[in-house]
């Protein structure tokens, strides 16, 4: 949030794409895309398109990581270097280093970790084009992901950002709100509870304007949820359909 | 350098589960409030050298803090504003299982999360530090350098952070050139005092400003940091664990208040 | 990471002996001539934040480059001319074997051969990005993004590398800034549009664009880039094995065929 | 030694900071100031502040650095950022590698690694202000820690430097001497026995005057090993109070 | 190949540096310079200086990358900082990565690594100074350094680049006719068969032009095979004679 | 790469005993004095690319030093002086145990140490290497290239690099570009001509350019640089045995004597 809290970026109830304050970006989702990949989903959210892959459970290396209780889950969230305006220089920097961090984190309980001990479960995210909310968006389609991959779960987690932008509370902040707007709420839940299981502030809100995001936010997740979920049964009625062509 | 980080933990995995039987009788063994600080104890402008420092010792917790200036280039999208670097070094001397390195995920997490709390709160008036438009501006570097870990590092090096920023004065800026062995009466632009307040959830308790044993045994953690006005400005959930919406409000109240408290004594 | 690759490899050398018999009898698991191509899509401006960008699938294999524009300083050698730099990213998300990290061999081979492909065949005239000589010049940034690997990234990468030069536009350039929000209509000063075409051996077999089976079994592999007047303009031989100097000629003949019939079809 | 030689750094047998030629800085020591470490000392000389840590003996990791007759010895001399003027950039440098290398060489014979074979001893220092003489500072600092850890050793180093300022052999050269000074001689001794384990020398001396600045140093250090030891009593006799207070 | 195609690098029939179109530069061979390498060769060709070092067979560390089957060969293409006009910084770059595995795979099938399981053949090749052809100069230098290692081979791999200078077709091209003419076609043989075992192009050549270039580099490579199989009879003459000295 | 350097210890530790007990009956298994050199060839000017160059044989030990001239922007503390860099490789042609990969701290103190007896002694006047105060200044770079390593690196690396200074010649400066293909007859202005002189402790025996065997048993060494004039400019005291005050003054002496000498013989 450079935050500079301009004052046109909603005009008549409207924001600048034409949304209204709590309406998301339109959201679509593939699960099963990649052939190498255990799992896979690409995503694509307002102009961010994401890719995301998951490889296991398979055994984990280097062996010093194994745990004799527990798969290990590892999550890299990584940028193309055209995927924003200035070219990215190629590898982790610290921004996408701490985007790994809370994702993994989002997701450590919510995989039945503890069923594959010394195993590992590779969750690998990459952005393709980057518009604002990547980390919402990747973060949901790791999820979806894990789910094409067979993984078991509790849930599948889902992610969405609340804002505020021009004084008002609004859903799914885009990158020109990003720049602009006054504050960026992403969080991350678990559908079935609603719990949170990542959550980041940048800007300021006060404390009813927090709670409201919040809440926003969290009906932004169901809806996205809603599609995550279409997606996959999409795929698994392919797979039923190719089944039943090949008997 | 595995096995010992391993030996650590299964030291900690043996204690975790008394740790957690304790709290959840809803007692601290140092006896605190769960919405209590530790005590703090500041030694303000300790390194001479920087234009700023601070010296925090947050119970046993014990982190230095300094900030050195510059003078660069300004970002092109910001031609006319300073800019500001947070750098964590978790340097072995502080716990057995900090290794010397290029900074890991905690490392980096912590100088984010500070400079987070610093930015997002608009302390420092960037605008005002700006030299010649598009060519020079001041940028401010501060370095987090954690010396003895028991627990909510968070805190600790963003308050002495934000205490460091308070006290710092310019260099003499001469022909282009900065000379740091004269300083200035003149002090940073700033707008406001942001304070960080970190709570640990075990189990069904949450625990302000953690102890590391604290820390060893919780599910989810949260950081959040709130301004002069009572206002919040920066949040930072960490850990598998999860909190309910309820939690997220209750300590977000509990945030402002602390962050009051820390603001009165300790930075003003 | 290491038992993963082995068991990887272990995998494939089983399944060797099956895939060259299949090969020796003349046979393609996919049914292809010998110097057939797998069929090609083509998704160009994939990337709308880059100035130019193509995602090609190439049977199953998948790869998605980008092109960026920036300003910068020429070479004190040739300071009238823009400068490219191509690079490759192996991510791992394209291959259980792919590990994260900085380039290893593989990745910098495919960025050298398709860099070589592009600048050898003097596609982009270079000295028609200079701005100011000695001062500004254009520089074009390739990167090439591998998505999903099923043998023959050479091809891949370096057939939608130049679909992605050959579309590419540049952004506006106002005040010594570049303005990425703002493409112009100007397109890429390019003189050709080079073709690469990647054979392997696999005992006295010969394979154009061969699958990820084709080429673990193997014994070596030739790059041959060729222009659009029908020259070669680059090669890479691969792997241990070797070619006889009959192969060579009767593979750069082929490369030149393969290279037209791609050229007329993708690369318009 | 920039050793421009300059003439004005000793004015009537006084130097700068109104030290005599043969005169240390001010030195305090204190042992056992850090809570994690199994020893620790800081200490302030002149304008130096440096915090020295050992941890061990514990095992040696990674596993193929083991020595199946002695331990490891590790040395890792390190700035804070803000410890000099011109913002240093975290991580070592080769000064600083070249530092450690000297005085884990000082202080390797000295320590009894044999009684702990396949185990490491690691000690850290860290500078955190610096003004010349840090080297000596640290491994002085350094040897007070491995003492509070417990670790049996032959003798207590300690390390000094003596050097030629404004044409005269000096003690414990301060930076403006640093910088201006003609030569900087830093030497690490076993006090009982007088022998050197550590010597450098930047700058010019004739054979005399090298041999009155080795004297010179070895007085100071055996001033510098009265105040590690007091400190290192202070600390047994705090600890034996608490000790009788406890009972 | 920047390849503006300048048309002064042949006049009369003659090269700038006095040579015939499909003249080799001077070649000298030199085995077994070294003391603590298990083989080596020094060469120079024209202007280039190359020095070739091979270890082993020897135990092949990091033990993950033993092969139960065969010996691992390690070929490192390493230029001084010195070689070239303008300073190049120590360590590998892309370019030397791409000349190493090149490399490597060209001797790869040539060696007997089945011989030696789990061990690993280690060629070092250090570029002195460069001037055009280094890659073909290190490539025989290792050869040769592996013959004086004793390391069983099929053949002697040799090296030799042919190339379009002012629109001819030339042998062995050097720095000048790098930089300003047409093409370059580094080859590297089996002199027994002819096999192609490396070969890399960079520059434009018509297919007539492509074929009388690889018959060129083949011609230029069976040369310089004589000049290494001389060098390896030297060495051993003189170690049969300092034999028959010794008795 | 581990074992192998295990492996080359075990041989090692096998020797020392009998290396030491033959040093310590006072003799040397190449029948030298203890404060002896070893036969010194040298190469000048062997890089032609280079603006100056040496090549060392100190027995079987060889070292190839090339020195580069750049332009560069001065230092801001000494805007009127050149600079000196000084890199050290030791390459794994030279020795079983070197790996390739970033200097390690044997490199580091390699190349640092001759670093310190060149500008110590004031050999370079760094003022005469200023074009433009505050904008340009020659910077002299030294790269130390190990080939074959049997001992007493330290000696002959700063040896070569010393001759190698003494011969180097400025390359043309032209239009603020350095022409390195044409050299001026311009040499560096020097001001004095260091030698260093490096000596073994084993057990109680000094020996002066010590052999690799003898370097494997030793328990200490020293290296002490000193000027034309019979001066100390330089010491670094390595391994972690002792030398006593007695000692630490007769090497010194001895230092002075065997650097005449080397001078007398070598650089000129």
């Amino acid at each position: 949030m450079s935050g500079k809290g301009k004052t046109d970026l909603i005009v008549n109830g409207k924001r600048l794409d034409g949304r209204k304050p709590e309406e998301l970006r339109p959201v679509k989702i593939q699960a099963g895309v990649l052939k190498r990949a255990d799992g896979s989903c690409y995503l694509e959210w307002g102009e961010n398109k994401v890719l995301a892959a998951v490889f296991g459970p398979r055994e984990c290396l280097p062996k010093h990581e194994q745990d004799p209780y527990r798969a290990r889950l590892l999550y890299r969230y990584n940028m193309a270097p055209f995927s924003v305006e200035d070219r990215k220089r190629p590898g982790p920097d610290r921004r996408s280093q701490e985007i790994s961090k809370v994702s993994r984190e989002a997701l450590e309980r919510v995989v039945f970790l503890e069923n594959f001990p010394k195993a590992s479960i590779d969750v690998f995210v990459e952005v393709l084009q980057a518009d604002a909310g990547t980390r919402c968006a990747g973060l949901t389609a790791a999820s979806v992901a894990l789910a094409d991959a067979g993984i078991p779960m509790r849930d599948i987690v889902v992610a969405c950002a609340a804002g505020k932008v021009d004084n008002e509370i609004v859903l799914d902040v885009n990158k020109i709100e990003d720049n602009d707007g006054q504050a960026d709420l992403p969080i991350a839940i678990l559908p079935r509870t609603g719990e949170v299981l990542l959550m980041q502030l940048d800007g300021i809100l006060a404390p009813e304007e927090y709670k409201r995001a919040l809440q926003l936010a969290v009906e932004g997740c169901m809806k996205v949820n809603e599609l995550q979920r279409n997606a996959l049964r999409e795929k698994y009625e392919k797979l039923a359909d190719a089944g039943e062509q090949k008997e | 350098m595995i096995v010992m980080e391993i030996n650590e933990e299964i030291l900690w995995s043996v204690k975790r589960d008394a740790i957690r039987a304790l709290i959840e009788a809803g007692k601290r063994s140092d006896n605190r409030e769960w919405n209590q600080f530790r005590a703090i104890e500041l030694a303000p402008d300790f390194v001479r050298k920087a234009e700023g420092s601070c010296f925090i010792k947050l119970g046993n917790t014990q982190v230095l803090v300094g900030v050195k200036f510059a003078v660069g280039v300004p970002y092109p999208d910001t031609p006319e504003s300073g800019t500001l670097m947070t750098s964590a070094e978790l340097v072995p001397i502080a716990s057995p299982i900090f290794r010397a390195g290029p900074p890991d995920e905690d490392s980096i997490e912590l100088a984010r999360v500070v400079d987070r709390g610093i930015r997002e709160s608009k302390m420092i008036d960037f605008d005002a530090l700006c030299i010649t438009p598009k060519e020079e501006v001041w940028s401010v570097m501060v370095d987090l350098h954690v010396l003895d870990h028991d627990g909510n590092l968070l805190d600790a090096a963003s308050i002495a952070a934000v205490r460091a920023l308070l006290d710092a004065r310019f260099p003499k800026y001469e022909d282009k050139k900065v000379i740091y062995t004269e300083k200035t009466k003149k002090k940073l632009p700033l707008k406001d005092v942001p304070v960080s307040s970190t709570f640990a959830k075990v189990g069904s308790a949450l625990l302000l400003d953690p102890l590391l044993e604290e820390e060893k045994a919780m599910d989810a953690r949260v950081t959040i940091a709130t301004t002069h006005e009572g206002n919040i400005c920066a949040i930072q959930k960490g850990g598998s664990g999860s909190f309910t919406l309820e939690e997220c409000e209750k300590l977000a109240s509990e945030a402002i208040k602390a962050g009051k408290e820390i603001r009165k004594q300790h930075l003003k």
